[in-house]
């Protein structure tokens, strides 16, 4: 294959705006368009792979590779351990990669009301979006891992500096939870490397599958690599009870961050479970998967019941958010194409989704100065626009079909009762719970009696109607067209299992 | 043959060397402290000679590996007390208990 | 009971002593007397094991050198009351280790015996030890002799006092 | 022996020592003779073109092969020149660190004392003989005693000597307890000779002596490398003690403490019988010490991890905080030890590499700050408005010092967990308490992240930095990411010239 | 024929063009209702077409599950080409009506934009070929009843009913849901005509097979308003009238007997569903006829008028009888709907809702009275009009189907129906109560009159005097369905039309005869429980409601307590450790050494002991 250096100059093009806003003095009348303009290149260079990825082939495309370096003992120096710097694209992480780039777009024109520091809001946010393009487009855990712990710090420095009050502990909390996923996933990295020598994904997979004899790893260590790596991105995705640190960040980071990290980073999780997991332990997944399914009903519904009685608004998204990740837990459970795709679908759906929404949170903290629900109503009155929005939002959100979430949670529940029909049943209470906590929340804020103490508030400007209205209209369009997600994903090829 | 078994000796040693360890651990005079670091130096040149006349392919390495010991166990006498000596200067004490503001 | 028996059991009483009393002993200055009688009876452990030489460099390093040392550090300090008891739950910690360790070690040399003894040892036992040490150990023979220069430079450099402090000696 | 059997043997695989050795007692002769007034700097420089040369030596030396002098009391091999080209190096930093600028000075007998210092390292790393390994180790303790209290007027470094003294008193007495039982058991020092004589039927039937004298060695050196629970004079030392001697400690030191342990660990026992039985056809034979004491070497790492992070979080004082670290970094270091992994020479030292560079690093800014007062956590507070570039440094130490990728850190920490996962039966507890302990560490490296980005600044003024310590800032904060972004530097450098496995070769 | 695809596309465009263009303000209305009229001319040439040409299907490919090709498509068969007349008229004439009723309000676009995606929702359910897309426009019309219902968005009963109305369908549409997802395994498509297939090969076990018949009822019992799943129908009442007329009158409800008939198939197959069906149809048409009896506020009588009637829909379909759900179906959407519209003309010209406030308005609005009385008289079945033929279909099916409680039932609905619509009437426009009132303008009027002459008349294309046209046309569905002819006995429609007149003069002699009556607030027992609707609000309340925040709580406390106080623990418990090294930290220097002696002696026990040395 023809090597193209289009996958490193995606994953290296923030570091043009990062450099430019370094050089720039901080209090630059500029800065913040700066640092939208610094999220355009990723964004166009995105969209180019995403146009050119063939959709028509199987296996991983623009593949580049170059040996990195090579660890060797002094036992047996002709058996190094070779780590490669090693790019491509898949199906399913051209998706996230257009996810990845899109959202973190739109949440840097949110960021333009940034008034303080700027300049390293929007470096370390670049810094940010290296680190998500680099998880999608590694080939290789080892890259994997490296821009996940991007992610890790610029997340944990952009939450503890721009958050809100308790933005140290929400950091904090960041870090330690993510930190401990992200070492089980380095175990996991290295039991597979040590034992394959090599960290290359595709060629794990197919090693894995056909050391199937269980030559090289031995079933136990196989399951116990498999719930290590569970571990590792259920803290991600967030699986109950690992989820406290992921409601701290919902509720105290800046909105221009939480959109990414609602819409992006906690997809990771999802990504990995389904690029790995699924990809490497198969058969393991298969044995849990009834464990793996009522855990997604646990979310599931925990998530829901909790979001029911929050009183405020980013609390009771944040649990939602969790609600809607057991949905994508159940899909991969059900470990038959209808229901991976829908995990798939629902990640991506869930990200535009989860953005849309926090975007329009950020207006209410705009506007409003409070996102706590009695003290917000009414609203659809004053700002008629910015209720519209929040209402499809809320609709896409709890599953409204012709938006993209329906056919997400169709898929993966339409899986799951291949395989599992007892929980799905009892997962599919879910959905009529979703629909109570998040028609209460948005009516909440947009219906009820008119407050005089909103006369003369902004319904949205065009810097926000421009980001939220093409998050709706992506939403619309997958959930119409679902095709658009099928088409490039080719699921069976990109994952490799059979229907 | 001697009629004195070697594990006489080790025995000996092995006391002098806990009572130096118990004096460097209990005692809260300084120079105690440093001297009975020293005797548990003792205890290991006790072993060491020992050993050269009654250990395994015996030879006089002991006793010159004793005689390094002794040289430099002086070394450290020297330090040490030359230390107690620049701490007494600016602390007045030589009280072990009294050497305590590093701790936080 | 042979004479060396009886020569042991004199030694290891007066070394045993010796330890003893240091450790019991209240007075600074009896305390480093206590332990001089202990260098002695380890000399003398020295002499029935053929090795007169290191037993001369115990008494003159030890007995000698190092006691002075010592005697001096206590002149130089201030030594007025007597030695601070220690707390009982400490002691019984250190007891406890210490004895512990004792018993440890004591049953694994209570009956070792390593094959014959050398019997050629106190044949000119120093030129033995010089040849070993200017053959074998050349290396760390020189090196030790850094180790002195350490020391030596290290026990000026600390403990004389500088020419800054004494002027404000003098000044206040 | 007369004076041509000494010429004969091969000397110059002693330059680097010798050099070191001149140069000392060079620099003692000049600090003796020259003006007392006049800036010491100069011999600083001279120290430095010293350990030029002597890396230079040792560098034209890469590629010979074992070469050992006076029945191996000088060992040169592999082993002993990676050691040596760390500690060379890092003396080297810990010096420019010293560098005096217009409101400072220094001290000559700093200078010198350093070297011997290092040539006490060195000849640990060096010596494949007890007697000259013990004279090395007390070369390096001596002159690090007095390095630690050199500011006598100061009543801490005072009392850290001190408590250095007696502590490292009590270890070595202990560690030369459990050396003289070595000797007993063998008759010899040379520890190629012990390695042999180790199966021997005496040692078979006391073969708990010989666990016990090797435990006891063990005790005094996990002293040097501040192995929990035998790390506790660390935080005191390192606090007292002036910024550049604390790196010296926590990174020259700490390397020759590792070299020893290993040589240790893998000649003179790798034969002796241990304690567990093992009933085969031809009788009761016996599994190896290595073996037996495994189990405890594991608890040595993982309470050093769990001991040295736990305690972190909870330091105010930032050079106590980096000596809990260090212990941490220790406990680290000891994993694949404790795995007796394949990789544990090249594990180990790259680790150390990485070590190096980011804590000396780290210690460069402490020194930096610690101008201005008692260089507290708060003390960072507000750094990056008042010193972006040091703080940036600080930054990278940080990121490396937790392992973050892209820096020397992460890959050593990679190897090292290479090194538990690597073996049969994989070291999951020994994983999981690295684990743990990353985890923990992230809280305080983190938290110090928080006061240099986050919090306002009590003080508004710049930090001035002397050009010696910009060198080395920018020296290692450069090593470390370049380490971490390429670390075949490293790793082939490691290959190409150092075959470790000639440790093993008597 | 090939032009069908018009027919969603036109409201969708209604609702596009209002969306964007809103400050085209009170041009809305005319877009609107001009589209859908549009969309009606072509629901009738599609009609006509079906006539000459048969069913028609159009299928394209929609997205890909590994090898299965998910499809989407437009179907024409005589059900749903009847459907689409009946949806694009009755949405016609309420966008006109609309124009009218909604002049005034200050979100008029809003609102036509509404109906138009309504409109275009209803169309797309009815032309749907397979479930899925069924599902996807299932929610939609659900998603614009809501929007609807919740118009008034200020006022909090309509946010309460808003919500009521969505979720209460919601749990109704999880059961059509599962149906779908157990369909697709038993058959790989969601093509009802290979479902179909399968379902008459016998492909899948009948016990699943009644479960699936049985998940599809308890959607169709979620949007018609079925008990249990009844009570956000009387609540929907707080949107504006013309959507009650429309949507919860004559389309999206019925959309509810509309999907049992769609998939009639699968009911035939299983008697067990079918009984429920019928049962339940049954329970619900006398259950709500008996709370119409004793509610107070005009549009919730027709709401509990509404359940009553689908329920008997439902017993039709029930009760084999296919032809009379839909033939009900039909007469019920002309006639619901003009009872709607006309008192939403009643609503408009005296702005109150309790019948016990209004009287005498004959006189003030005599034209919407006429019509009014034409409803009333054909939902009671009085002879000749819509109702009775369809009422009487259903009687005489249920009857010739052997099941001969419910049918007692239905008469006793009938009877109860006459009662309660007349109680209503004799309320509202007898007496000589004089309150102030206008008739309506011309553009409400219209779509009345149009939907009177249908209530008359609309009964005629089944009769078994003129022929049993519709039941005829119905047979050439693509599907296989059993197609019952009651040999209905010649007393059925006596006994029936008999009752319904019953109803009808004790209504007048109850309420007819008095001039004023006053609502009595004293109640009896009986009328207190038909009053308060059984208590099944309160008991939903307490069960549901509650049940759900008591469980919500319950997480919430162990999200707090357990996952966070664990958490906390831990890290309470590193900071203690941490504590306790710093305190053995002393600062003494014999303390360090005597720790580290300590671990020596330590391993040395451990070893000793361990290895065997003692």
């Amino acid at each position: 294959m023809n090597e193209s250096f289009l996958l490193t100059i995606l994953i290296l093009s923030p570091l043009l705006g990062i450099v430019l806003l370094s050089v720039m003095p901080g209090n630059h009348r500029f800065i913040n368009y700066m640092g939208v303009l610094g999220t355009v290149l990723p964004l166009v260079l995105t969209l180019i792979v995403f146009s050119l990825f063939d959709r028509t082939v199987s296996g991983v495309q623009f593949v580049e590779y170059r040996q990195w370096f090579e660890l060797m003992t002094s036992i047996s120096p002709n058996e190094p351990y070779t780590v490669a710097y090693d790019l491509g694209v898949t199906g399913l992480s051209v998706l996230f990669l257009m996810l990845a780039s899109l959202i973190t777009f739109l949440a840097s024109l949110t960021a333009l009301r940034l008034k303080e520091s700027a300049k390293g809001f929007y470096i370390l946010f670049l810094l940010l979006e290296l680190g998500l393009l680099g998880v999608f487009v590694s080939e290789n855990l080892f890259l994997f891992f490296l821009f996940f712990e991007i992610t890790l710090v610029s997340m944990f420095l952009l939450v503890g500096k721009w958050g809100g009050f308790n933005r140290e502990k929400a950091a904090f909390s960041f870090m330690i939870y993510n930190g401990i996923g992200s070492i089980l996933l380095l175990i996991v990295i290295i039991v597979l490397f040590v034992e394959m020598k090599t960290t290359n994904i595709t060629e794990l997979t197919m090693l894995l599958k056909e050391t199937d004899s269980l030559e090289f790893l031995s079933g136990d260590t196989r399951t116990w690599l498999f719930v290590l790596l569970l571990i590792a991105f259920g803290i991600k995705l967030p699986i109950v009870p690992f989820h406290t640190w992921m409601v701290r960040v919902h509720v105290e980071a800046p909105i221009a961050v939480v959109m990414i990290h609602a819409g992006v980073l906690l997809k990771i999780g999802a990504y990995g479970l389904l690029r790995f997991g699924v990809g490497f332990f198969p058969q393991q997944l298969k044995d849990m998967a009834v464990v793996l399914a009522i855990l997604g009903v646990i979310n599931l519904l925990y998530g829901a019941f909790i979001a029911l009685v929050q009183t405020e608004l980013r609390s009771v998204l944040a649990y939602s958010s969790i609600s809607h990740m057991g949905i994508v837990l159940l899909g991969v459970a059900s470990f038959n194409t209808a229901g991976l795709q829908g995990a798939v679908f629902q990640t991506i759906s869930h990200g535009l989704i989860a953005a849309l929404l926090f975007l329009l949170v950020g207006v209410i903290v705009d506007r409003f100065h409070t996102t706590k629900l009695e003290e917000l109503g009414g609203v659809a009155s004053q700002a008629p626009l910015f209720a519209g929005f929040l209402l499809a939002a809320g609709l896409a959100s709890l599953g409204l079909p012709g938006m993209s979430g329906f056919i997400s949670e169709f898929l993966a529940f339409l899986g799951l009762f291949e395989s599992m029909p007892v929980i799905g049943s009892v997962g599919i209470l879910g959905l009529i719970l979703t629909a109570v906590y998040m028609l209460r929340a948005v009516l909440a804020v947009t219906f009820g009696e008119r407050r005089p103490l909103f006369d003369g508030i902004r319904d949205l400007t065009a810097v926000e109607i421009v980001p939220s209205a093409i998050l709706l209209s992506i939403i619309i369009w997958i959930g119409v067209y679902p095709a658009v997600l099928s088409n490039t994903l080719q699921l069976a090829r990109t994952i490799g299992i059979g229907g | 043959m001697s009629s004195v078994p070697l594990s006489a000796y080790l025995v000996t040693a092995l006391l002098l060397f806990c009572m130096g360890l118990y004096g460097a651990l209990t005692k809260r005079n300084a120079v105690i402290v440093l001297i009975s670091i020293e005797l548990m130096l003792n205890a290991v040149n006790l072993n060491l000679v020992a050993f050269a006349k009654y250990g395994v392919g015996a030879s006089i390495r002991g006793q010159v590996f004793s005689l390094f010991t002794i040289t430099v166990a002086a070394a450290e006498a020297a330090v040490g007390l030359a230390i107690l000596i620049a701490l007494y200067r600016n602390r007045a004490t030589v009280n072990v208990d009294e050497m305590n503001t590093l701790k936080k | 009971m042979t004479g060396e028996l009886l020569v042991f059991i004199v030694l290891f009483l007066i070394t045993i002593t010796g330890g003893l009393l240091m450790l019991n002993l209240t007075k600074v200055i009896h305390m480093m007397m206590a332990l001089v009688l202990t260098f002695l009876g380890i000399a003398g452990f020295y002499i029935m094991l053929s090795a007169e030489f290191v037993a001369v460099v115990q008494i003159l390093i030890y007995s000698g050198a190092i006691t002075i040392i010592m005697l001096f550090g206590i002149m130089l300090t201030k030594h007025t009351e007597a030695e601070p008891k220690t707390g009982w739950a400490k002691k019984g910690v250190v007891f406890t280790g210490i004895v512990l360790f004792f018993l440890i070690m004591f049953k694994g040399i209570r009956t070792i015996s390593l094959g014959p003894q050398a019997d050629d040892l106190h044949v000119n036992n120093t030129e033995q030890i010089g040849i070993m040490l200017y053959t074998d150990y050349v290396i760390p023979f020189e090196l030790v002799s850094v180790v002195l220069l350490v020391a030596l430079v290290g026990a000026v450099v600390l403990a004389k006092k500088d020419e800054k402090d004494e002027k404000e000696g003098e000044q206040s | 022996m007369d004076m041509e059997t000494l010429l004969q043997y091969e000397w110059n695989s002693m330059w680097p020592e010798f050099t070191i050795l001149l140069t000392a007692v060079a620099l003692s002769l000049i600090d003796l003779f020259m003006n007392k007034k006049k800036d010491r700097s100069l011999l600083i420089w001279l120290a430095l073109a010293g350990i030029a040369v002597a890396i230079v030596c040792l560098v034209l030396q890469f590629d010979d092969g074992v070469v050992s002098i006076l029945n191996e009391t000088y060992r040169l091999d592999s082993f002993a020149k990676a050691f040596k080209f760390l500690m060379l190096i890092g003396t080297g930093f810990v010096l420019l660190l010293g560098v005096p600028d217009e409101s400072t000075s220094v001290r000559g007998e700093y200078i010198y004392l350093i070297l011997t210092a290092l040539l006490g390292g060195m000849m640990m790393a060096s010596s494949a003989d007890l007697i000259t390994l013990f004279v090395g180790l007390e070369l390096l303790s001596l002159s690090s005693y007095v390095l630690v209290g050199i500011r006598k007027t100061n009543p801490l470094a005072n009392e850290a000597a001190f408590k250095y003294v007696v502590n490292g008193g009590i270890a070595t007495a202990i560690t030369l307890f459990g050396m003289s039982y070595l000797y007993g058991l063998t008759g010899e020092t040379n520890i190629y000779e012990i390695q042999g004589l180790m199966g021997s039927d005496v040692v078979t039937d006391n073969r708990f002596l010989a666990v016990f004298a090797f435990l006891m060695i063990v005790v005094g050196l996990a002293f040097k490398i501040t192995a929990a629970p035998f790390h506790m004079w660390a935080p005191d030392v390192y606090q007292g003690a002036e910024t550049p001697v604390t790196a010296f400690l926590s990174v020259v030191s700490k390397i020759a403490g590792f070299a020893i342990m290993l040589r240790l660990l893998m000649v003179p026992f790798v034969f002796a019988p241990g304690t567990g039985e093992i009933i085969t056809p031809d009788g009761i034979s016996y599994e190896t010490l290595l073996v037996s004491v495994r189990p405890y070497l594991v608890l040595l790492a993982i309470v050093t991890i769990l001991v040295g992070n736990v305690i972190a979080l909870r330091q105010l004082n930032a050079k106590r905080l980096f000596a809990y670290s260090s212990i941490a970094h220790a406990g680290y270091l000891l994993v694949p030890l404790a795995a007796l992994s394949e990789l544990v020479f090249e594990a180990v030292w790259f680790y150390l590499t990485a070590y190096l560079l980011m804590n000396i690093g780290a210690f460069a800014v402490i020194h930096v700050m610690s101008a201005e007062e008692e260089v507290t956590v708060a003390s960072f507070a507000g750094l990056f408005k008042r010193a972006p570039y040091l703080t940036i440094a600080m930054s990278i130490y940080l990121l490396s010092l937790a392992g973050i990728p892209l820096t020397a850190g992460f890959i050593g920490k990679f190897e090292i967990f290479m090194s538990a996962l690597g073996t049969e039966p994989k070291r999951y507890l020994l994983v999981t308490a690295m684990l743990a302990g990353t985890v923990l560490s992230y809280v305080y490296y983190f938290g110090l992240f928080v006061q240099m980005y986050f919090r306002p600044s009590k003080r508004q003024t710049p930090v001035t930095i002397s050009n010696g310590v910009t060198a080395v800032l920018a020296i290692t904060a450069a090593g470390t990411v370049l380490l971490g972004v390429f670390p075949s530097i490293a790793l082939t450098f490691i290959h190409d010239h150092f075959q470790f496995l000639e440790i093993f070769n008597p | 024929m090939d032009y069908v695809f018009l027919i969603p596309i036109l409201p969708l465009l209604s609702f596009l063009i209002i969306l964007f263009t809103k400050p085209i303000y009170k041009k809305a209305g005319l877009v609107g209702t001009t589209l859908t009229g549009a969309a009606f001319l072509c629901s009738l040439v599609v009609l006509f077409s079906h006539f000459a040409q048969g069913n028609y299907l159009v299928e394209a490919n929609w997205f890909s599950i590994d090898t299965v090709m998910i499809s989407v498509g437009l179907e024409v068969n005589p059900l749903n080409a009847l459907m689409l007349v009946i949806v694009t008229l009755v949405s016609f004439l309420v966008h006109m009506y609309s124009m009218g009723y909604m002049a005034n309000d200050e979100r008029y676009a809003t609102f036509f934009s509404y109906l138009g995606l309504f409109t275009f929702s209803m169309t797309g359910l009815v032309l749907s070929p397979n479930l899925l897309q069924l599902y996807m426009f299932w929610e939609l019309v659900g998603v614009c009843s809501f929007l609807l219902v919740g118009f008034y968005f200020y006022k909090p009963e309509a946010r309460a009913a808003a919500k009521k109305a969505f979720i209460m369908t919601r749990i109704g549409d999880v059961g059509l849901l599962v149906a779908i997802f157990l369909l697709f395994w038993q058959t790989g498509s969601f093509e009802l005509d290979v479902i179909f297939q399968a379902a008459q090969a016998g492909d899948i076990a009948p016990s699943l097979l009644t479960l699936i018949a049985i998940l599809i009822f308890v959607g169709a019992v979620g949007k018609s308003g079925q008990f249990p799943l009844h009570t956000w129908l009387p609540d929907a009442m707080e949107g504006p009238t013309p959507v009650s007329a429309l949507i919860h009158a004559a389309t999206m409800v019925a959309a509810g007997v509309y999907l049992v008939a769609v998939t009639y198939p699968l009911f035939s197959a299983s008697e067990v569903a079918m009984t429920t069906v019928a049962v339940t149809g049954g329970f619900t048409a006398i259950f709500a006829a008996t709370i119409a009896l004793a509610e107070t506020d005009m549009k919730r009588i027709l709401a509990y008028s509404t359940i009553s009637q689908l329920g008997y829909m439902m017993l039709a379909l029930g009760a084999a009888g296919y032809t009379a759900g839909v033939f009900h179906l039909t007469t019920h959407a002309f006639f619901k709907a003009l009872l709607f519209l006309a008192a939403g003309s009643v609503i408009h010209a005296v702005h109150e809702q309790n019948i016990f406030k209004m009287g005498g308005l004959s006189k003030k609005l005599p034209k919407t009275a006429a019509l009014f009385l034409i409803g009333s008289l054909s939902i009671s079945g009085f002879p000749l009009l819509a109702g009775f033929f369809s009422k009487d279909e259903i009687l005489a099916t249920t009857y010739g189907d052997g099941r001969y409680v419910l049918f007692v039932i239905g008469l006793l609905t009938a009877f109860l129906t006459a009662l309660y619509m007349f109680r209503l009437y004799f309320l509202v426009f007898l007496g000589n109560r004089s309150t102030e009132a206008r008739e309506a303008p011309s553009v409400m009027l219209i779509p009345m009159m149009v939907l009177g002459v249908l209530a008359v008349v609309g009964g005629y294309i089944q009769t078994n005097w003129f022929g049993t046209f519709l039941g005829d046309w119905l047979e050439t569905t693509p599907y296989t369905i059993a197609f019952v002819h009651p040999e209905a006995p010649f007393w059925i429609p006596l006994v029936a039309s008999l009752l319904a007149i019953g109803g009808i003069a004790v209504a007048w002699l109850v309420y007819g005869r008095k001039t004023s009556i006053e609502e009595s607030n004293e109640r009896n027992g009986l009328h207190t429980l038909l009053y308060r609707k059984y208590y099944v609000d309160e008991l939903y309340q307490g069960l549901f409601v509650r049940g759900s925040r008591v469980v919500a709580y319950f997480w919430m406390y162990v999200d707090r307590f357990i996952i966070e106080g664990g958490a906390a623990a831990v890290t309470y418990a590193v900071k203690r450790f941490g504590q306790a090294g710093v305190k053995l930290q002393s600062g003494q220097v014999q303390t360090y050494s005597t720790v580290a002696f300590s671990g020596l002696v330590v391993v040395l026990l451990l070893i000793a002991v361990l290895g065997g040395y003692f």
